[in-house]
């Protein structure tokens, strides 16, 4: 099946997130979709999918315009879709999950009684056919993400696609889980279907993608063969010549303050999320966790400043024990935290950009006086702050909510390194930003490791890792698989990818020499380090 | 409603196993209960025996009065309730989950204490207690099983109260100008959906909090027809004199001692609640319908993806639901044989409510608790015709309380849909 | 106060007063509807429509006539006071509602929904009326520790449906509920009991409080009105610093607005949900101070009235903010004081006031319906205009950990 | 509606064109086909006997008696009527402040006395003792029950005199006749806590038939249509139930129950409030209080009507007897709120 875009335009208000984008997905072909935050690719796929109306333009099956009021109609003319933000019911099976919507029933007719056991095997049946390995009895919450990917793609193979999309479908995977899927993707193109693949990373790019096409602010900017220089796709991307990595002094260590021992956080259930974690930061230095989402490292950093309930071990800042007080005392300590969800977690939306500079400030001089808050001294803070961090923003009194990402990351950096810090941790401190606000937000940083601050950052990005750390620790299942120095190994994305998979370092070296990433050595084969992040 | 908050799931953490450590508290309130037990009905337990009718409400086979010894039965059951404490603890300490029979049993075993420590040496009628008590159920089970419809597809149903009132007032002024019960019974699920359907333009369409719209529909539903009920109904009686809907003896099942009259010699109303639970409960767990409302309720966008229209089921859900809520109307009016009174519904409809939530958003749940309400309104009531050693205040603030301590700890945390209350805003 | 003068200039203000209109010509259309005269000419309005339309007209703009006189200013009556007394009464019924009206309010904007100030309400007047009827205190002092009593007593009710919630995640919705019905009985049982029943009574009223218990009379004898008013006043603009210039108000509107961020930057949301409930008790309490010690100086079962779920609508129309209560509250003081008036002169059931207040809201709340039956241009919406909402917004978001 | 044409029309010709009596419901309302419907009445026979205004205002809460009564007051009304006891507070205060314009208070008195409130009452235990009489001698199961709406004394001497008379009846004639719902003794029964919802008449009812009660007085103004109701369904089920009902002759005001209500204890508080009415208009108005008893005929029990057949002649005799008795003081009917 070919699929075809003719002008493509999708407007929200007066933000034009689609501008007229012309496009053709040819039969059994891997089309790869590259752009950078907020280019469009999303939106675009949506109105694919039929969940966006197109404002103009349209889409044509085969040479058939197709009319698309709902998702509904989109799979029934062969397109399927996984989400960048998957689209499971927590609480049901994966079986219920992939039959919602196409449910197979039995007894009498108009009563509509659901055939579980039909779907069941169904789902066993695709499952062994494309070797996903997937239970159709499992509940999704109980699933790790890895699975919860597969589910979606059994969502799509089930209704008999022929278009398979998906929006960052590596963003949540270990380098190697990453090759599974390439494999998949692989069977698929075989069978007939075609895929779009949507990424950032440029080497998955060359490893898998037939064809290349680059969105720009929600324009087509070209296309390019999968030979093409990192460099050169990367320019496309961003629109500018980009400097590939941070460029940082090498780190004048000093004495280790923070001591994590035997650090245990158990969850709601007593699952021990966090499971004995031993860890030591030295003033200067950036210590990175790097690991797969839900391996313990949002539990790790909470457990810290105290929003974990169920904390055992030890956590001393200096002098003091850190297990055991609570948020407001941890921060008053002299703990800097950037949440790794900065909507949900590190800003009230609500609230103007100056109220949130002081959120964990208010209590004393010179914001407070007596009961009250000094409405001037708020105002002062943020005309300073907003300054110094280059917000972009109408004004002080703003809210929050309406700024774009980065902005609001600028403004929880500030908020949280506008005081002296003892610790300064950061988890995903560039999720969702593009080239210009990472290289602003990863310079912060370095200055402030530079100033002699222990600096902890947790981040599922290698890249960003690779750029910051100066010791790496890896966690996997709630445990610290191994601390890399950053300079450690030639093939260290290979070696933590493995390690991240829960191999221990010594055999991760191994076995990263014996057998080198498919899609690392992709990017070896076009012959440049690359370390673009967007 | 604000339930979604408490109840929800903390983010999915991928390594969590599925391993539950059930908590203590549980346990605490039963060996409170236990000790309130012995100490209550053994200890302090009435000298006399507690007599119990068995027979009554027109029963076929006349069965002997059942006496209960006062102290002797309340040191038996206490002793019961200690044990069964010790089972469940010994359970959760092995890290087995908990017989399901152990909790009900203990739940009926106390119920059955507390009820010879205060009948005390009189006598009442069980299948009286009994059969009354589902009476006052039907209007709860109906505006829970309201609630249930409408948030599993994630419409928070405060209006429950409105929808109840409207269905009495319609089905009493419809009965009286046709003289026709049935035609009656017809116009209170329309009553009760035509609130819904207000509900479900201001929360669906309009995107106001679902919260302030039930509150307000109440107000609204309760001047409506208190405004009528003084004007048009009191200008001409005939407007509120409706033929009721008696009993109707089911043939055989109507005969089975004790559970026969109570359950089987009833209004066509309280026989409609029996089919309405069932239907519900296989609708929303057995059928393509069911897993789609479901869906709809948890999480919205990932039914959209999938080709679910989000708004029009919820819209769908939301009538429904008043319809069944205003049906629960009718039993006020026609299934009481009654006219219409003003503010006849009484709150009713805000009790159904927590006996949803009680019931943990599922059909049986919700009717277990209605029945629970029922019961303990009903034995209050008959209590305050004899002497007892409660004020009747007390036993009249017992289901309140019990509903407190419930969504305080007793049966967990109960988790709402996850879109409980959140409106879906398509692009 | 700037940012509602801001909300005004936005054009709410158009679409409030729009609202408010509807409302009342729906009303209208009732009374008109239902009105005798109308309905004998209905049934001949093919022959002559302007009978029954001339007759729905007298029937409604009389009554609404007489609301207004009511309310504010009554130039029929005889006396020079009476004339003046209705804009008096509407004071005085006004001010429980703004006091548990704000209670209500203030629970909103920390993202809880308080139904329960009618349970507070009644603590209050079960303590502050046993320090009324059986303490003997000073002049002064009396009144002072009655009105205490009352919003300690209101506070304790409300901060245990705090605690619940902080310790259990009790919905408060379902606990408020509840203990409005347990404080109902409570007091019903207090009134059998000698401490609180009426000397020689056998039926469930207490002794009147003492006169050193009551709220002073603003304008004599002949008049309602009391000093629970300005007391209730004075609480508004306490509610206001506290939301907008303290720095607990700041905590409870950050816990409000968006709890898992209050919780990452240090603030307890438990002591959140503690601590304003506690204050939306003592507010419900104040009203059942205004109630008890303000107009009906012995306590009854009934004694709550419908203040507690008026309280609600007042807060919803009044958008949560003390300002808009206030207003509110004396919009609706204003419908309850008229609709007597309006009952006794053209015999319309006071239920339409419900009808009438409940519509406002509705309406108030779906600007889009306003401006599409006016066929308004829509604004254009910033996105903090979802601040404005007076429902806990938390709660919508479920961000509540 | 109710308070029709108040200021508006002046009716008729009459003397009393000027004159203007007004009334305050408690929470039942003025449609409770019972209590305060009786007393409004009064006032409308008034109105077309004498050409009087009227206006009329209901409550709905206890907060609004006070409001609603000074309300009246400015509406320039000659006679405020209060209807019923939880009325009293607010109208002893109105009284005070209003010390020109009259008032009157079915079923209470004032404390302290006023000049300007002339208190109705009604010892209604006199009726209600024979209504329990001719019950216990009616009754079939040897069981019998009242109950009432809210526990003061106006609605509790029905239930005392009732139970007296059932004492009577079984100390006559060796029988055990059982009384439910209250218990003289203690003064203490079933009530179902307003005047407003027949849904707890009902149930209180249907658990009253269940116990083996065969007749029932309800003492709750619209909360006893639940026991008609009640009745009736268990009537269809082959029982037989008899309601006596209270105020006015419920054969009159409950058409479709006629054939279950065996009699009513008849207060009437209709003639009452029109006296008072006239004594205003006659100048004779005096706040000494008004006693309606079997001997002035302000109390009485009702004809049997359809029932008339059933009801044993020898039972007639003897209720006829009783009732001059306690006409004559011969007997005397006690209660704690006898006024
Ligand atoms: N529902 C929406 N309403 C308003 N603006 C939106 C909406 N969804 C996306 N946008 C905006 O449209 C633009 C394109 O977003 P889109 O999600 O398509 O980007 P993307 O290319 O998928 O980025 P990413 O790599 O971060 O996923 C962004 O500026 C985004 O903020
Ligand atoms: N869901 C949404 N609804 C409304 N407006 C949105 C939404 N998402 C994004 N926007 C708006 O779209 C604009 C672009 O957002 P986006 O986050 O893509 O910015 P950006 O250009 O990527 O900036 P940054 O580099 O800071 O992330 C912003 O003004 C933002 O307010
Ligand atoms: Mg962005
Ligand atoms: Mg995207």
């Amino acid at each position: 099946m070919e699929l075809a875009l003719e002008g493509i335009t999708k407007r929200f208000g007066s933000l034009v997130a689609n501008d007229g984008i012309d496009l053709v997905v040819a039969p059994g072909e891997v089309h790869c979709l590259l752009g950078e935050n907020g280019a469009g690719k999303s939106t675009l796929m949506n109105v694919i999918y039929g969940l966006y109306r197109p404002d103009a333009g349209r889409i044509l099956v085969d040479g058939r315009p197709l009319e698309l009021t709902g998702p509904g109609d989109a799979m029934a003319a062969g397109i399927g879709m996984v989400h960048q933000h998957f689209m499971l019911v927590p609480v049901f099976t994966v079986a219920e999950n992939v039959v919602l919507g196409h449910e197979p029933t039995k007894g009498p007719k108009g009563v509509g009684l659901l055939d579980l056991a039909g779907a069941r095997r169904r789902v066993r049946e695709l499952s062994d056919r494309y070797g996903l390995a997937v239970d159709p009895d499992a509940l999704i919450e109980d699933l790790p993400v890895g699975v919860q990917q597969r589910v979606e793609i059994l969502k799509a193979l089930v209704r008999d696609a022929k278009v398979l999309i998906l929006d960052e479908p590596t963003a949540v995977l270990t380098p190697q889980e990453t090759d599974e899927l390439i494999a998949i993707m692989r069977q698929l193109t075989a069978a007939g279907t075609s895929i779009v693949f949507i990424t950032h990373k440029l080497r998955e790019v060359r490893a898998i993608a037939d064809r290349i096409t680059v969105i720009r602010r929600g324009k087509v900017v070209g296309s390019a063969d999968p030979s093409a220089p990192e460099n050169e796709l990367a320019a496309l991307m961003v629109g500018r010549s980009v400097s590939l990595g941070v460029t940082k002094a090498p780190p004048k260590t000093g004495e280790v303050t923070v001591r994590v021992r035997d650090l245990v956080v158990r969850d709601h259930a007593g699952t021990r999320v966090v499971d004995g974690v031993d860890l030591d930061i030295a003033r200067g230095e950036v210590l990175a966790v790097a690991g797969v989402q839900g391996n313990g490292q949002t539990e790790l950093t909470e457990a810290i400043v105290g929003l974990q309930d169920a904390v055992t071990g030890s956590i001393r800042l200096g002098e003091t024990e850190l297990v055991g007080l609570r948020t407001r005392e941890v921060l008053d300590a002299g703990v800097g935290f950037v949440p790794e969800d900065r909507t949900h977690d590190g800003l009230v939306g609500t609230f103007s950009i100056e109220e949130n500079l002081v959120l964990d400030r208010h209590r004393a001089a010179p914001f407070a006086k007596g009961p009250a808050l000094d409405r001037t001294a708020l105002r002062a803070n943020a005309t300073q702050l907003i300054g110094d961090f280059d917000v972009r923003a109408s004004g002080p009194e703003v809210a929050a909510g309406t700024l774009s990402g980065g902005n609001q990351q600028k403004v929880v950096l500030a908020r949280e390194l506008s005081r002296p810090l003892q610790l300064f941790i950061a988890s995903q401190p560039t999720r969702g930003l593009d080239v210009g606000s990472i290289e602003f937000v990863h310079r912060r940083i370095v200055a402030e490791r530079d100033a002699g601050t222990p600096v902890l950052i947790v981040s599922t990005e290698l890249d960003e890792v690779l750029a910051l750390a100066d010791r790496i620790a890896v966690m996997y299942r709630g445990r610290v698989v191994g601390v890399v120095p950053a300079d450690r190994h030639e093939n260290l994305r290979d070696v933590l990818g493995l390690m991240m998979a829960g191999v221990p370092e010594a055999e991760a070296v191994a076995q990263a020499a014996a057998y080198p990433s498919e899609v690392e050595a992709a990017a070896a084969d076009a012959g440049d380090d690359p370390v673009v992040t967007t | 409603m604000s339930t979604s908050a408490p109840a929800q799931p903390t983010a999915p953490a991928a390594a969590a196993a599925p391993v539950e450590r059930s908590s203590a508290r549980p346990v605490w309130v039963m060996a409170a209960f236990a000790a309130l037990a012995l100490l209550l009905f053994g200890g302090f337990g009435p000298a006399g025996s507690s007599t119990f009718a068995l027979s009554g409400g027109g029963a076929a086979v006349s069965l002997p009065d059942l006496p209960l010894p006062g102290r002797p039965s309340g040191w038996v059951i206490g002793l019961a309730c200690v044990a069964l404490v010790v089972v469940v603890e010994l359970a959760r300490r092995a890290g087995r989950p908990a017989p399901r029979w152990a909790v009900p049993l203990f739940a009926a075993l106390w119920v059955v204490g507390f009820l010879v420590w205060v009948v005390a040496g009189q006598r009442i009628s069980l299948v009286g207690l009994l059969g009354g008590g589902l009476v006052l159920a039907v209007p709860l089970v109906f505006g829970a099983l309201s609630g249930v419809v409408s948030e599993r597809a994630g419409v928070v149903n405060i209006a429950i109260e409105g929808q109840l009132l409207a269905g009495a007032f319609l089905s009493a002024v419809v009965a009286s100008a046709t003289d026709s019960a049935w035609l009656g019974l017809l116009a209170a699920p329309l009553a009760g959906a035509l609130v819904g359907l207000l509900l479900a333009i201001f929360a669906i369409r309009y995107l106001v909090d679902q919260i302030i719209v039930g509150v307000v529909l109440n107000v609204l539903v309760l001047g409506l027809t208190n405004y009528l009920f003084s004007t048009v109904l009191s200008a001409d009686r005939s407007l509120n004199s409706p033929p009721g809907l008696g009993p109707v003896a089911i043939p055989l099942l109507s005969n089975i001692p004790v559970l026969g009259p109570v359950l089987f010699n009833q209004s066509v109303i309280v026989y409609l609640m029996y089919v309405a639970v069932a239907v519900v409960h296989v609708a929303l767990f057995r059928t393509r319908w069911g897993l789609r409302v479901r869906a709809v309720g948890e999480h919205p966008r990932a039914a959209d993806t999938v080709g679910i229209n989000v708004n029009r089921t919820r819209f769908v859900n939301v009538l429904i639901a008043g319809a069944l809520a205003g049906l629960g109307g009718a039993m006020l009016t026609l299934g009481a044989s009654l006219a219409f009174g003003q503010n006849m519904s009484a709150g009713k409809g805000y009790i159904a409510l927590a006996a949803m939530i009680f019931g943990r958003y599922s059909p049986k749940g919700a009717l277990a608790a209605a029945l629970l309400f029922g019961l303990a309104t009903n034995l209050q009531d008959i209590l305050s015709s004899i002497s007892t050693p409660v004020p009747s205040q007390f036993l009249l603030m017992a289901p309140y309380l019990a509903t407190v301590l419930a969504v305080a700890g007793l049966v967990g945390r109960v988790r709402a849909p996850a879109a409980d209350g959140q409106p879906y805003v398509k692009q | 106060m700037k940012s509602w003068l801001e909300d005004v200039r936005r054009s709410s203000w158009l679409v409030s007063l729009l609202a408010v209109v509807v409302a009342f010509v729906l009303g209208g259309v009732l009374i008109a509807l239902t009105d005798p005269d109308t309905q004998a000419a209905m049934g001949y309005f093919f022959a002559r429509p302007t009978d029954a339309v001339s007759a729905g007209w007298r029937a409604a703009t009389e009554a609404y006539g007489a609301m207004l006189r009511g309310a504010i200013y009554d130039p029929q009556a005889a006396t020079a006071t009476r004339q003046i007394r209705p804009i008096t009464e509407t004071l005085t019924v006004a001010t429980p509602l703004i006091a548990a009206g704000l209670g209500v309010a203030l629970a909103f904007r920390v993202g809880l929904f308080n139904i329960g100030a009618q349970g507070q309400l009644i603590l209050g007047v079960i303590l502050a009326g046993w320090v009324g009827f059986r303490l003997h205190l000073p002049v002064g002092i009396h009144l002072l520790v009655a009105v205490l009593a009352a919003v300690i007593g209101g506070a304790l009710w409300g901060g245990l449906v705090g605690v619940l919630r902080a310790r259990t995640g009790a919905p408060e919705v379902i606990t408020t509920i509840m203990l409005n019905y347990v404080a109902l009985y409570l007091l019903a049982y207090l009134l059998t009991t000698g401490a609180f029943q009426r000397e020689g009574a056998s039926n469930p009223i207490s002794p009147p409080i003492d006169d050193s218990a009551a709220f002073p009379l603003l304008l004599g004898d002949s008049f309602r009105l009391h000093l629970g008013f300005l007391v209730v006043l004075v609480a508004a603009a306490f509610v206001w610093w506290l939301l907008e210039r303290s720095t607990v108000g700041f905590r409870w509107r950050a816990v409000g607005a968006n709890p898992a961020a209050a919780r990452t930057a240090g603030m307890s949301v438990s002591a959140a949900y503690v601590g304003v409930m506690v204050a939306a008790g003592a507010l419900a309490g104040l009203a059942g101070a205004a109630q008890l010690l303000g107009t009906e100086k012995s306590l009854t079962g009934g004694i709550a009235g419908s203040i507690g779920p008026d309280a609600i609508t007042v807060a919803l129309l009044g958008r949560s903010r003390p300002l808009g209560v206030v207003l509110a509250g004396l919009l609706f003081g204003a419908l309850r004081a008229g609709g007597v008036l309006m009952q006794a002169q053209t015999g319309t059931p006071i239920d339409i006031v419900l009808v009438v207040q409940s519509v406002i809201v509705l309406l108030i709340a779906a600007p889009p319906l306003v401006r599409s039956i006016f066929r308004l241009e829509p604004r254009k919406r910033r996105s903090t205009d979802s601040a404005d909402g007076a429902a806990p917004t938390a709660e919508r978001q479920g961000a509540a950990a | 509606t109710s308070g029709e044409g108040a200021s508006t029309t002046a009716s008729a010709s009459g003397s009393g064109a000027s004159f203007k009596g007004c009334i305050v419901s408690d929470g039942g309302g003025f449609k409770d086909q019972s209590f305060n419907q009786a007393g409004l009445e009064g006032l409308e026979k008034a109105k077309s006997e004498d050409g009087i205004q009227i206006a009329s205002v209901e409550s709905k809460s206890d907060a609004d008696y006070a409001p609603n009564i000074a309300t009246l007051v400015s509406q320039n009304c000659n006679l405020v009527v209060a209807s019923g006891f939880l009325l009293a507070d607010a109208l002893g205060q109105q009284a005070d402040a209003n010390k020109d314009t009259q008032f009157a208070i079915v079923d209470s008195t004032v404390t302290p006395a006023r000049d300007n409130v002339k208190p109705l009452l009604f010892d209604t235990a006199q009726a209600a003792y024979l209504a329990g009489y001719v019950a216990a001698g009616m009754s079939k199961t040897g069981t019998v029950a009242t109950y009432g709406g809210i526990k003061i004394p106006s609605v509790t001497i029905f239930m005392d005199g009732f139970s007296d008379g059932v004492a009577k009846y079984n100390q006559d004639k060796g029988k055990a006749v059982k009384v439910l719902g209250w218990d003289k003794a203690t003064q203490d029964g079933s009530f179902t806590g307003d005047f407003t919802d027949a849904t707890k008449g009902r149930n209180t009812s249907q658990n009253f038939i269940d116990q083996g009660a065969d007749i029932i007085l309800p003492v709750a103004g619209p909360v006893g249509s639940g026991t008609l109701a009640a009745a009736k369904a268990a009537n269809d089920g082959g029982k037989d139930v008899k309601v006596i009902w209270v105020d006015s002759d419920g054969y009159n005001t409950q058409p479709d129950y006629r054939d279950i209500i065996l009699t009513t204890v008849v207060k009437e508080i209709g003639t009452a409030v029109q006296a008072a009415v006239k004594s205003e208009l006659d100048g004779t108005f005096s706040s000494q209080p008004y006693v309606g008893t079997l001997d002035n005929g302000g109390v009485s029990l009702a004809p049997f009507h359809d029932l008339d057949s059933q009801v044993p002649q020898e039972l007639k005799t003897e209720v006829t007897a009783l009732q001059e008795q306690i006409a004559s003081g011969a007997i005397k009917v006690e209660s704690q709120s006898t006024p």
